[in-house]
């Protein structure tokens, strides 16, 4: 290879009219043109390369940020005082109290798990890792929501049993415990699996990072693995330009992870935090080097320079252009000071990690760019990171809409008498959806760093923060896909209220929030609409509720053909517990425990998991959004958490109020006894509704019975809606008794509802 | 009772973390002058009988379709084990 | 009463093993895996080999933590006498040093499997299982990908005609293990590995039970005594 | 550039619960008649120039020492690569 194929800067002077393989790229002719009138010449390859892959949808969130704005411009000054770091870093940071700072994210890696399931989850995992450890912090955890195809389709064979090794083989280890996430399974994820996953972390409040290069003359480090030919594919048409004689080599389609480098990676990159030597930090993910410079030189104030040739290599083919494309995995980069280099390199070299020094920051304003002797790139790099193209795409609303809404579920039989009851009970539980997720839940580890008080099937994964006081986190992550099909303004805010209620039932006070939206092709005007209306629901139900978006991503083009996955925007919420130890759980563990449930129930089947079980039905509105209830009832769940009158607390979602007390018994096989008579007389409902509504804002909890007179008057005070349902434990074989209708052993419970998974990769 | 075996290894391309690992182990231990160490798999299938045309025709078969994942390995090779 | 505890590079579990030695009423001395020389275990009472995927797991599990230059100095100590414990990866370091006899390959059911493991306690007289009742059954968390134990039946025979095998699976045998073993000992007593991990189960909140800690408590008893 | 291949396999005796699983899945592919199916390990360690005798004795000292555990494998080979 010779520097005569190298296009440079001078090249491109030289040669303004060269023909250049930008719509290859994936640009379009007017950010082409945007990009010459910008260098005020023609790009060179390697620029062309930065600019293409920064300038893409995933990148530059083109698409998405004129709605994603109303999530900062929503955040109110009081929402804003929690709030360490915001919308725009890596990961938002949150004061969680006594000096601790919490961060959490969630991003997607939908499409490579597609293409190789295992290796697209593990990496999916490590990506967002890297994102929580650039901020400075430990990561504390991974939760990760899943959705796929439907349970009996062949595909869903290959990509279930892979998605869920890689996550765990992942994350497992990295040593960080899996607390929790979602398996949902629907046809219209078919050829479009969304494999989201989060990771928390904690820091003190005083020792946040931040991706910036400022300071002439700090060093610019590039530690980790080593780089090759990883997620390039498309810029092979830059090499083969380059290299008209010689093709180029081929260059791997997926990426391998290694998680041993990764945790590696963490443990070397906290020492090198604690030791006070590292001013900037950025993790190296999509778009690699092209985005990691770019980005810290713009957001530092000054220009840095980079010797493109001393990155070390695993594929010494790779050209310029590649080289600063590649998305190897477990890389970092670090702005350091020249006196701290030293000690920066003793670290690294403690750990066995290779860190390289590329360059420094510079007192011009431009990102400079070298291949040995020549200038490669030359650009002012807020035109790459954050000056990107910006889309209004048109909007409207789909017009299967209406059709949709009006076609509801009532004209759906119902169940009849006790034993139709009974049997809808039991087809739920033994749905996909509504099954034991054992078979997936424990691949994972959950009890590494022994800080994990709860985990799945708890409602919420809570982490314990501080081992001196107890203090620490509850996370809880929801979409209803089915929902926010049919309203997605609607079906955005019943994911928020669903995770926000999650978290409540712990006992944790609800702080944040970050959210992954799952979406179709931005160019679709009906997914589009979709879009905004999610994120407009999103960010004024977050207003409503007081808890801010502190980051997210989001992923488009999930669509075969013409046809789009339910518009899927995932929520994360994030509270804060005084001691993770006093949580409350989601079943009941003894006999005796006064059964209450807490919220108003109305006749809301459309949407529901009923309908979509028991009669594969999907239409009509979903149930109605009440957010002031939300509100309530988390105060009321955290005024008698911290009272010490709940004993358990469960939430109720999907498939209402009889699958709520299915789980409830199943958690610790303790049967339980209840009444419908007071919700019919209350809130005029029938048995059917009472059972299956998917009514929000309600949750069943468990009272000792000495503390019952004291949750009610606490209840009252609150202006909480409570109704006393029965009470836990029933004589002989534990059975769960709904007086009046049916009455159904755990036993039977646990054969419909254990081993569905199984059975279905078995078959 | 005649064998197949199949050789699978990871796609040059591909980051090999386990290789890696190996290789560096090899250094620490002092056995160097290895420039790279990639590691893969190898099967053994026993057959009743000889290996015969047909059965070899099998296991190129379970190569491709179950033994090497086409995204990061290659079948390097499937043939009736030489007598020992 | 001082426990090391080493950390390998993919060590996960040191961190909870030190803290079950803190919860016992010992002091954990962390153990670095390049550390080596003579002194490196003087004053130490005991040493915890803790669980994770020491270099990866790569190539087999603790085939490469085997050679570091810690274990250069455990493993004569060990066979002199002190008292070692190794968790699961630590096990795999064991059987690889062959400090403990036979050796731990991939769960028969090819997954990871996390689990609350009931185990029954079937040698009493070693380092780290003298606080334990013969016969006692109790709840420890499991969590392994490659944790099936084999040796050839003349090795399994003669373990338990020397009563060496130290905890058995119950109910579940959960990866293949030959003969339900979940931990052996050597002869003496001294060094011990177990497939699950007690470690994560000494804390009230955390974990599924309290059964954990008599095998810390154990240690540091012997250590009084000795 | 030359490259030894060594091969390690599981010890007869021992169980393969890896090679049992692909046996039962090629079962269900329909693919059958493989009696038994064993899975080992390859490993390809790379030298500079050709494959000597001396680089062969250290691939067979890698195997011994590292490669293999010989409570479980066998070193079933180490060989020069033939070219392809
Ligand atoms: N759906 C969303 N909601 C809120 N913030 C978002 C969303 N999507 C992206 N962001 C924010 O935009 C910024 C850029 O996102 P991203 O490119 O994913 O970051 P990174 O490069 O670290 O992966 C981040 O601060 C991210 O939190
Ligand atoms: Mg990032």
């Amino acid at each position: 290879m010779t520097a005569v194929h190298v296009d440079t800067v001078a090249a491109a002077s030289g040669d303004p009219d060269r023909e250049q393989p930008w719509a290859e790229l994936g640009l379009r002719a007017d950010e082409y043109a945007r990009i010459r009138e910008i260098l005020g010449r023609r790009p060179t390859s390697s620029e062309l390369a930065m600019y293409s892959v920064m300038w893409s949808e995933h990148c530059s969130y083109k698409s998405s940020k004129v709605h994603l704005r109303q999530f900062g411009e929503k955040t109110t000054d009081q929402m804003r005082e929690q709030l360490l770091v915001g919308i725009g870093e890596n990961a938002g940071v949150v004061d969680i109290g006594e000096g601790w700072a919490v961060t959490f994210k969630i991003e997607s890696h939908n499409h490579p798990s597609y293409v190789e399931p295992y290796q697209g989850a593990a990496t999916g995992v490590g990506g967002i890792v890297r994102d929580i450890m650039s901020m400075g912090a430990r990561p504390l955890a991974v939760m990760d929501p899943l959705r796929f195809g439907a349970l009996d389709h062949p595909d869903t064979a290959r990509v279930l049993p892979g998605v869920v090794a890689g996550i765990g083989g992942y994350g497992n280890c990295l040593g960080l415990p899996n607390i929790g996430g979602e398996v949902v399974f629907d046809s219209c994820y078919q050829g479009n699996p969304l494999v989201n996953a989060l990771c928390v972390g904690a820091l003190r409040a005083e020792d946040i990072h931040l991706a910036k290069a400022s300071g002439t003359g700090n060093k610019v480090v590039l530690f980790g693995a080593r780089t090759g030919g990883d997620g390039i594919g498309g810029v092979s048409v830059l090499a083969s330009e380059t290299f008209e004689d010689a093709g180029p080599s081929k260059r791997p389609s997926v990426q391998v992870g290694d998680p041993f480098a990764e945790k590696v990676l963490i443990e070397c990159s906290l020492e090198l935090y604690a030791a006070g030597v590292v001013d900037g930090i950025q993790d190296l993910g999509g778009a690699g080097l092209s985005c990691a410079t770019s980005e810290l030189a713009s957001n530092g104030d000054g220009g840095m320079r980079v010797q493109l040739d001393r990155v070390p290599l695993r594929d010494s083919s790779l050209t310029p252009e590649e080289i600063l494309m590649s998305e190897s995995q477990e890389r970092m980069m670090a702005i350091v000071r020249p006196e701290h280099l030293e000690g920066f390199l003793a670290i690294t070299d403690r750990w066995e990690v290779e860190a390289t020094v590329l360059g420094e920051v510079t007192d011009g304003d431009h990102l400079q760019v070298y291949w040995h002797d020549d200038l490669v790139v030359d650009v002012p790099p807020r035109s790459v990171a954050h000056d990107g193209p910006v889309y209004e795409r048109p909007l409207a609303r789909p017009g299967y809409l209406d059709e949709l809404q009006a076609h509801n579920t009532r004209v759906l039989p119902r169940p009849v008498g006790g034993p139709g009851l009974r049997e809808d009970l039991l087809a739920l539980l033994g749905s996909p959806d509504g099954c034991d997720l054992s078979w997936v839940t424990q691949q994972y580890d959950r009890y590494v760093r022994g800080n994990t008080a709860r985990a799945m099937p708890d409602d919420a994964g809570v982490v314990r923060v501080d081992e001196e006081t107890g203090r620490g986190v509850a996370l809880a992550t929801d979409c209803n896909g089915r929902f926010a099909k049919l309203d997605p303004y609607a079906g955005a805010q019943l994911a928020l209220a669903e995770a926000y209620r999650n978290v409540a039932t712990t006992g944790a006070r609800p702080l944040a929030v970050s959210d992954c939206l799952n979406f179709g092709s931005p160019e679709d005007p009906g997914v589009m609409w979709q879009f905004a209306q999610a994120v407009t629901g999103l960010a004024d139900g977050c207003q409503q509720l007081g808890v801010p978006v502190t980051g997210g991503n989001v992923s488009f083009y999930n669509q075969t053909g013409d046809t789009a996955i339910h518009p899927t925007p995932v929520v994360a919420v994030l509270g804060v517990v005084d001691d993770v130890a006093d949580t409350n759980g989601s079943g009941w563990s003894l006999p005796g425990q006064s059964l209450y449930l807490l919220g108003r129930t109305r006749e809301e089947l459309d949407g529901s998991a009923w309908a979509h079980v028991v009669h594969a039905h999907l239409g009509g509105r979903p149930p109605r959004v009440d957010l002031a209830a939300e509100e309530r009832l988390a105060g009321t769940l955290l005024a008698a958490s911290r009272a010490g009158l709940v004993h358990s607390a469960h939430d109720l979602s999907a498939g209402g109020l009889a699958v709520a007390l299915a789980e409830g018994v199943l958690r610790h096989d303790i049967g339980a006894t209840v009444s419908l008579a007071g919700l019919r007389e209350r809130d005029g409902v029938d048995d059917f509704a009472a059972l299956f509504s998917e009514s929000t804002a309600r949750v069943l909890v468990a009272v000792p019975p000495e503390h019952a007179e004291a949750f009610e008057e606490l209840c009252a005070a609150e202006g909480q809606e409570v109704l006393a349902l029965g009470t836990t434990g029933s004589e002989g074989p534990e059975s769960l008794v709904v007086e009046g209708a049916f009455q159904v052993s755990a036993a039977e419970l646990r054969t419909a509802h254990s081993g569905v998974i199984e059975a279905a990769l078995a078959s | 009772m005649g064998t197949v075996i199949v050789d699978v290894m990871p796609k040059p391309e591909i980051l090999d973390p386990q290789g890696q690992a190996v290789g560096h182990a090899l250094g620490k231990l002092g056995i160097d002058g290895f420039t790279e160490v990639r590691q893969g798999k190898r099967f053994a299938l026993s057959v009743d009988g000889e290996v015969t045309e047909e059965a070899l025709a099998r296991a190129r078969e379970a190569a491709e379709r179950l033994l090497s994942n086409p995204v990061i390995e290659d079948v390097v090779s499937v043939r009736a084990e030489a007598d020992a | 009463m001082r426990i090391g505890v080493v950390t390998f590079p993919g060590s996960l579990d040191d961190g909870d093993a030190q803290r079950a030695v803190r919860l016992a009423g010992g002091e954990p001395v962390p153990l670095w895996h390049a550390d080596s020389g003579d002194t490196l275990l003087h004053g130490l009472d005991g040493v915890i080999l803790p669980g994770g995927f020491s270099y990866g797991d790569y190539l087999r599990c603790g085939a490469i933590a085997r050679f570091s230059p810690v274990m250069g100095a455990i493993i004569p100590a060990a066979q002199a006498g002190l008292p070692v414990l190794g968790i699961c990866n630590g096990f795999q370091v064991l059987c690889e040093s062959h400090l403990l006899p036979g050796a731990l390959v991939r769960n028969d059911h090819q997954q990871f499997l996390c689990r609350d493991q009931l185990l029954r306690i079937e040698r009493t007289d070693t380092a780290w299982t003298s606080d334990f009742t013969p016969g006692q059954e109790v709840l420890i968390a499991l969590k392994n990908g490659e944790g099936g134990y084999v040796a050839d039946e003349a090795t399994l025979d003669e373990l338990e005609a020397e009563g060496r095998v130290v905890a058995r699976y119950l109910e579940v045998n959960p990866n293949g293990s030959r003969r339900d073993i979940a931990g052996v000992s050597n002869a003496r007593g001294n060094v011990v590995g177990l497939m699950p991990h007690p470690e994560h189960c000494v804390e009230a909140g955390f974990g599924p039970s309290l059964d954990g800690l008599p095998f810390f408590t154990s240690v540091l008893r012997q250590a009084v005594l000795a």
